[in-house]
């Protein structure tokens, strides 16, 4: 398919909005590039870059414009996909019973400008999870499907990124309706745009773009090429499966346990992480009664709750739950590995605790006699 | 006759102030031998503790004095630490806070009036049996309450112990956008806080007068935030002077801490002292209330404050939209507050009257002394004496209803209990 | 008959009773669920004992107030702890560390009146308690939710996670990793909605150690040295509202976080 | 109508079997959801109360679900009296697949509330009784007062099944088996290579009767075991059902007793 050359988004906002989209991408707020609803392609956060480290985040200046220089920010677009709160129906008591009222409000139509590889797979994982079963989630499907996804091929990997051991970057894989590439020289970005459906070649008509050249088209490959050799990070062994399957005794899991703290943020930045629990709530009256989707995690003292207590009290059983299932067991459950390699949980975790690390510690346990 | 020569009335839980504490009138021969408002609020050792914290702190641990009048605390706090260390709040920051203060003002003059004060005079317990006649009056009062909630929780992010005050300023100041919706509660409550005042003016007060000194802050807008100190017999003093002109010392046969000006005269702060002090700095809209409301240059009944309350909700909330008007968002949340050796003093215009904190730090910034002198605390002098009028004059009266009505008589000075942090516990006393 | 609700104070500054009144959209419809029976604060009539529900504020500092603490578990048939000070003896618990004697002569120049304990103890300390719901101040929609989950007969939604997760739900921006701002959020009971953080500034645990498994510590420890601060900082930011709970959370013995044997 | 939203149905009887356990006869209100099978559960819930994963006790034109109060949830369905309305999800899981026990001998192990799933089991097997060979259901219970379904068992017997009751702790007056569960397995009239077994109850519990069936010589491939774990949405998406690779109620609850065992004796798994 042909490819496009863009030298500025602003058209593209356009045509987006005038489809009656949200535009939902990257912009600069609290000290960090956040996603959120976007008015223009001012809103992005040109000449912005982030240092990474396990438990640190900085943003720093660049020497240049770029707009999507900055890899993976705290959030991912989880928030608007699978969002933290759902209602799911509200009741009201009748005489014998309750009656119950579902509201589907018209999903909004989203535009996703910037998703990067990693997350673009991620999402893919989601959709396995929240509609790829017998049971589709009907407001996480609601707006999944009316998304417009516009990727961004990495240029940039970040210090705590390894999307290249998970084979889901830095080149976009299938699922985007967009693909972008940034060419930086002096001055303004330019974008090579390449088309993914039909969706994403209907924009693009409207956009009357020029023929992307082949010198460029090949130099954005080369650049994405060349990103793939700078990762900051490396996940190792070769059979992440067979590796957590055999090491649930390891004691690995008793070192992690000493620095974790079981706070949650490594499930809450992920963007595969899908858990979700539900709330059967009143009001004071008790006459009125509503049902909740919230966020849950594997590190809240309930989530494995039974009569007579939770089966994984410890911090210990609880890391290991959310690594053994991240790496392992949801191959089994779902088909794929649930890290896309975004790096997120190394960089929010507020002490630092590095997934790579953990399993080269246990890979190293399971390798010494 | 109902009324005996000698005998003992004894509230053992006063309701509807805030806080605990109990009322004991002693009378002998006709005579009125003792009146005391006993403070059985356990001691908290605020000013022992707060020895050897951060600069940093006393806007947080001294909120938790009282949870009527955080902001009052945090503000006082604040003032007294800038000025040991030499740093000023002025500009949108100080206009913020005013803004901050307005809230809890229209909160706490609310809760007064509709919730403690109101049930008095219309002859119910308490705001839910108003209610049951009157719903759409307690309506009226939370919904002016929720206005002042809602201006803290914005400014502050919440309404009780706000957590966006700080020595210097704030930890993030709103946008302008995040303001808008403010003021458009706020013109509604504007009307809401005018209808308190003409019903309020309706209530049946009895005829009762007390002739203390005033004593308020002044400043050069009707005083909330800060200011200096002003009396009704020409004293004027800054801060810093506190405690040369005002002493606290123990009675003999008395076991609470009174205070009182170093020249031994007893004196008033609160709503009455402001208004008295400062009604030509009132708004147009809020003066003009006051005028309609019978309320002249100076207001001596300590039964119409709660109308002197309605007046200054109509300020407070009429200032609110005049500093939302003229937001315009400061460059910095904060001015630095660098830690240095020395003394400061802060004094605010609490709902309830002057809060004064004064802070001793070291050149790490540590705390080595704190002071705290509560509204509350200052006006026990002339609560005890009004009511040893008050109730000398209604002997006649059965146990019941003279009880009942030095509990009114009590609520007119809406004493906050817990703010006491240094009354002396009378337990022992009460045995 | 409605069921009845009994507010009482310990030694607090009111603030969480308060939050009762705060519920401004809330209040007449409890009204008409519940009689509010004792609730000096608002109401002068008192109803008689026992109570269905009786929200306790405030700790045990005085005599007294033991005496008064069993009297009041003995009136109520569900006893429920609201904040810092009944969950766990408050910013007042400083003396639990200090001398109380002098800290009395610092405040008062007749030391020899107050009557007080050398500790400020949480409700649970003295009496069996049915729920406990934390904060300084508590939480409005927590209260709502507590309250309308027992008149139900349900669970509350009250979860034992950290306020991270609320944060993250929220949206903010982690002031500790992107500001390098000392929080203390991953290791503090959720229930405000992370509000400091959304305001740019730390958490300081006003809402107390969160769990890290049912009823044990948090994994304070391992926070601490990457919250960057000298000791006496660290110090001083653990010793606030809830400083019995969090320093015995902090205490170095054992291992921080394990299995309960 | 989202899979999230119950079903409304009526509780048409309520027995109450034990001191804290009930059965209760669900008729739907308007549509009914799919016909369960045996071993299969539904999402019961109560109004404003919550929601909690219930197995089916009987199954077919009647449906009955049995459930024993331990918390907020099953104490509101367990106090639903005749009449009012309940709402049901499902069903969900894997149920005992007894067609595949066709022509073998069947044990049906049961400890405590764990002979409730097991119900729908024998009910349909004594409906079939020819196409198995014997079946032997074997019960144990803290007292003689735990003993769920009491009333029927006689009537098993009477149908051809044999049915043996033990006792952690006996009463005045009882003079069956005393002892653990496994102390029945001996006393199973079955021939071991040739039958079947499904357990249900407390994990431990399931542990010990798979493997003395074992020992005796009963197939390890053809025992079954009924799990639980928390479930908040029985629909495979709100993760808390996991033991390791499994989702419980999507995999489970009925699960190869070899799928299992291997999680089963991993701690806090
Ligand atoms: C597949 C399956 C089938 C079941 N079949 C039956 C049955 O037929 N009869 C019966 O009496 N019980 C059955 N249970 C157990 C029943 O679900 C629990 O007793 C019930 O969830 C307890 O909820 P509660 O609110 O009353 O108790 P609480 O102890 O107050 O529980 C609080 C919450 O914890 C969770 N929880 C607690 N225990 C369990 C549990 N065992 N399983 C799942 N979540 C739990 C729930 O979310 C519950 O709302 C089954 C469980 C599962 C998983
Ligand atoms: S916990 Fe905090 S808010 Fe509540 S009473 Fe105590 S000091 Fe006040
Ligand atoms: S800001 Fe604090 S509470 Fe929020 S995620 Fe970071 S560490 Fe947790
Ligand atoms: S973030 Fe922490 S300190 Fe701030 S309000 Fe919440 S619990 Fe309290």
């Amino acid at each position: 398919m042909k490819a496009m050359e863009l030298t500025d988004l602003g058209p593209l906002f356009e045509a987006l909005h005038g489809a009656g989209r949200t535009v939902v991408g990257p912009t600069v707020r609290d000290g960090a590039i956040v996603l959120a609803e976007l008015s223009s392609a001012d809103d992005l956060p040109h000449g912005w870059g982030v240092e990474l480290e396990p438990g640190g985040y900085r943003l720093r200046r660049r020497s240049d414009r770029a707009a999507f220089a900055h890899s993976a920010g705290p959030q991912s677009w989880k928030p608007f996909l699978h969002r933290p709160r759902v209602k799911l129906w509200e009741a009201d008591r009748t005489g014998d019973g309750f009656q119950i009222a579902t509201d589907s409000p018209d999903p909004p139509r989203y535009a996703f400008l910037g998703v990067r590889p990693c997350d673009l797979r991620a999402i893919a994982i989601q959709d396995r999870v929240l509609m790829g079963g017998r049971h589709t989630d009907p407001s996480y499907a609601g707006r999944r499907e009316g998304a417009l996804i516009i990727a961004v091929n990495c240029t940039e990997p970040g210090e705590t990124c390894f999307c290249v051991s998970m084979g889901t970057g830095p080149q976009a894989g299938p699922g985007y309706d967009i693909a972008l590439t940034e060419l930086l020289d002096d001055g303004d970005p330019r974008y090579i745009a390449e088309i993914g459906t039909e969706a994403g070649a209907a924009v693009l008509a409207d956009l009357d773009a020029a023929a992307a050249r082949p010198a460029d088209v090949d130099r954005a490959r080369a650049e994405v090429t060349a990103a793939a050799g700078r990762m900051g990070r490396e996940m190792p062994a070769p059979d992440l499966r067979d590796l957590m399957a055999g090491s649930l005794g390891s004691a690995r899991w008793d070192d992690v346990a000493q620095r974790c703290l079981t706070c949650g943020n490594c499930t809450m930045v992920c963007p595969t992480c899908f858990c979700t629990r539900v709330t059967d709530t009143t009001d004071l009256t008790g006459d009125h009664a509503e049902r909740w989707q919230l966020w849950d995690s594997c590190f809240d003292p309930d989530y494995s709750l039974l009569h007579g207590g939770a089966v994984r009290s410890s911090a210990k059983s609880r890391y290991r739950q959310w690594l053994t299932h991240k790496l392992g067991t949801w191959h089994d459950q779902f088909g794929s590995s649930g890290c896309v390699g975004c790096g997120r949980c190394i960089v929010w975790c507020p002490v630092g605790i590095d997934i790579t690390a953990e399993v080269d510690a246990l890979q190293a346990e399971a390798d010494s006699p | 006759m109902t009324h005996r020569h000698d005998r003992t009335l004894k509230v053992g839980e006063l309701a509807r102030v805030e806080g605990e504490g109990a009322l004991y009138v002693r009378v002998r021969g006709g005579d009125v031998a003792e009146v005391r408002l006993d403070i059985y609020e356990p001691p908290r050792f605020f000013e022992a503790f707060l020895r050897g914290r951060a600069h940093t702190e006393p806007p947080d641990i001294t909120a938790r004095i009282c949870g009527i009048c955080p902001v009052a605390y945090q503000t006082s706090a604040c003032l007294a630490i800038e000025e040991a260390c030499g740093a000023t709040v002025d500009g949108p920051l100080r206009d913020l806070r005013r803004l901050l203060y307005c809230g809890e003002w229209i909160e706490s003059h609310a809760l007064h009036v509709y919730l403690l004060h109101a049930p008095d005079f219309l002859g119910y317990h308490g705001a839910v049996e108003l209610a049951r006649d009157h719903r759409d009056i307690v309506e009226r009062g939370l919904r002016l309450k929720k206005a002042g909630n809602t201006l803290m929780e914005v400014l502050g992010g919440r309404a009780i112990h706000p957590v966006n005050v700080r020595v210097g300023g704030f930890y993030r100041v709103p946008a302008r956008a995040e303001l808008a919706p403010l003021a458009e509660m706020l013109r509604r409550a504007l009307d809401d806080a005018l209808d308190t005042v003409r019903w309020a003016a309706g209530f049946e007060f009895p005829d009762f007068v007390h002739d203390h000194e005033y004593l308020a802050l002044s400043a050069d807008r009707y005083p909330i935030e800060g200011g200096d100190l002003r009396s009704g017999a020409g004293r004027a003093f800054p801060a810093a002077a506190f405690e040369d002109h005002i002493t606290e010392e123990q009675v003999p046969h008395s076991t609470a801490l009174h205070a009182r000006f170093t020249d031994g005269g007893t004196y008033l702060t609160g709503p009455l002292a402001r208004y008295s002090l400062n009604r030509h700095l009132l708004s147009p809209l809020a003066l003009e209330a006051a005028a309609g409301a019978g309320l002249g240059a100076e207001c001596r009944n300590p039964f119409r404050s709660v109308l002197v309350r309605a007046v200054e909700i109509v300020y407070a909330v009429d200032e609110a939209l005049r500093l939302i008007a003229g937001y315009e968002p400061p460059d910095r949340p904060a001015v630095p507050v660098e830690p240095r050796a020395g003394t400061g003093h802060g004094v605010s215009e609490a709902p309830r009257g002057v809060l004064y904190h004064r802070y001793d730090l070291d050149a790490d910034g540590l705390i080595t002394a704190a002071r705290i002198v509560p509204p509350t605390s200052q006006n026990q002098t002339a609560i005890e004496d009004d009511l040893r009028r008050f109730v000398a004059a209604r002997l006649h009266l059965d146990d019941a209803e003279l009880t009942r009505r030095c509990e009114q008589a009590i609520r007119n000075y809406d004493p906050c209990i817990s703010c006491s942090t240094h009354f002396l516990d009378l337990t022992v006393e009460r045995t | 008959m409605a069921p009845t609700l009994a507010v009482w104070k310990f030694a607090s500054c009111d603030g969480c009773q308060l939050t009762l009144l705060d519920c401004e959209d809330e209040l007449l419809a409890l009204a008409g669920r519940v009689e509010i029976a004792h609730f000096l604060e608002a109401s002068g009539a008192v109803g008689e004992g026992p109570y269905d529900v009786s929200l306790v504020e405030g700790s045990i500092t005085t005599p007294a107030d033991l005496d008064r603490i069993r009297h009041v578990r003995a009136v109520s048939r569900t006893l429920i702890t609201i904040g810092a000070c009944a969950t766990a003896g408050g910013v007042q618990a400083l003396r639990n560390f200090a001398d109380v004697r002098e800290f009395a002569s610092v405040v008062y120049a007749r030391p020899e009146y107050i009557a007080t304990l050398a500790e400020s103890t949480p409700i649970a300390a003295h009496v069996p308690v049915d729920f406990e719901l934390h904060g300084c101040p508590i939480d409005r929609r927590q209260l709502l939710e507590v309250l309308s989950a027992h008149l139900t007969g349900r669970r509350p939604d009250v979860p034992a996670h950290s306020v991270c997760f609320e944060c993250k739900s929220r949206g903010n921006v982690c002031v500790m990793v992107a500001h390098g701002t000392p929080c203390l959020g991953p290791v503090t009971h959720a229930g405000c909605g992370a509000i400091c953080p959304a305001y740019g500034r730390g958490c300081y645990g006003c809402f107390g150690p969160s769990p890290a498994w049912d009823g044990a510590r948090p994994n304070t420890r391992a926070l601490l040295p990457w919250l960057d601060m000298t000791e006496d900082e660290t110090r001083r930011v653990l010793s606030t509202f809830n400083v019995a709970a969090f320093r015995e959370a902090a205490v170095p013995e054992g291992p921080g976080d394990d299995a309960p044997a | 109508m989202t899979p999230m939203t119950p079903v409304p149905y009526r509780v048409a009887a309520r027995r109450a079997d034990l001191a804290d356990t009930v059965t209760l006869t669900l008729e739907p209100v308007a549509e009914p959801i799919a016909e369960p099978a045996p071993g299969q559960f539904t999402m019961m819930y109560a109004f404003g109360v919550g929601e909690v994963p219930i197995s089916v006790s009987r199954t077919g034109p009647v449906l009955e679900q049995t459930v024993r109060s331990v918390g907020a949830v099953t104490r509101a369905v367990c106090a639903t009296a005749p009449g009012r309305i309940l709402g049901l999800r499902g069903p969900f899981g894997t149920g005992w697949e007894l067609d595949a026990a066709k022509g073998r001998d069947l044990v049906l192990a049961a400890g405590g509330i764990g002979l409730a799933p097991l119900r729908p089991l024998v009910l349909a097997a004594l409906a079939d009784r020819d196409a198995y060979g014997r079946i032997a259901v074997l019960i144990g219970t803290r007292t003689p007062d735990d003993l769920l379904f009491a009333a029927e068992l006689d009537e098993w017997r009477a149908r051809g099944a044999q049915v043996e009751v033990t006792v952690d702790r006996p009463a005045p007056g009882w003079s069956g088996h005393v002892g653990l569960i496994t102390g029945l397995v001996g006393a199973a009239d079955i021939e071991p290579a040739l039958a079947a077994a499904f357990v249900c109850g407390p994990e431990i519990m399931m542990r010990v009767t798979a493997q003395a069936l074992i020992g005796r010589g009963l197939p390890a491939a053809h025992v079954r075991l009924s799990m639980e774990r928390n479930m908040r949405c029985g629909l495979g998406w709100c993760g808390h059902c996991q033991l390791g690779p499994l989702l419980i109620c999507r995999d489970g609850p009925v699960l190869p007793y070899e799928r299992v065992l291997p999680l089963m004796t991993v701690r806090e798994l």
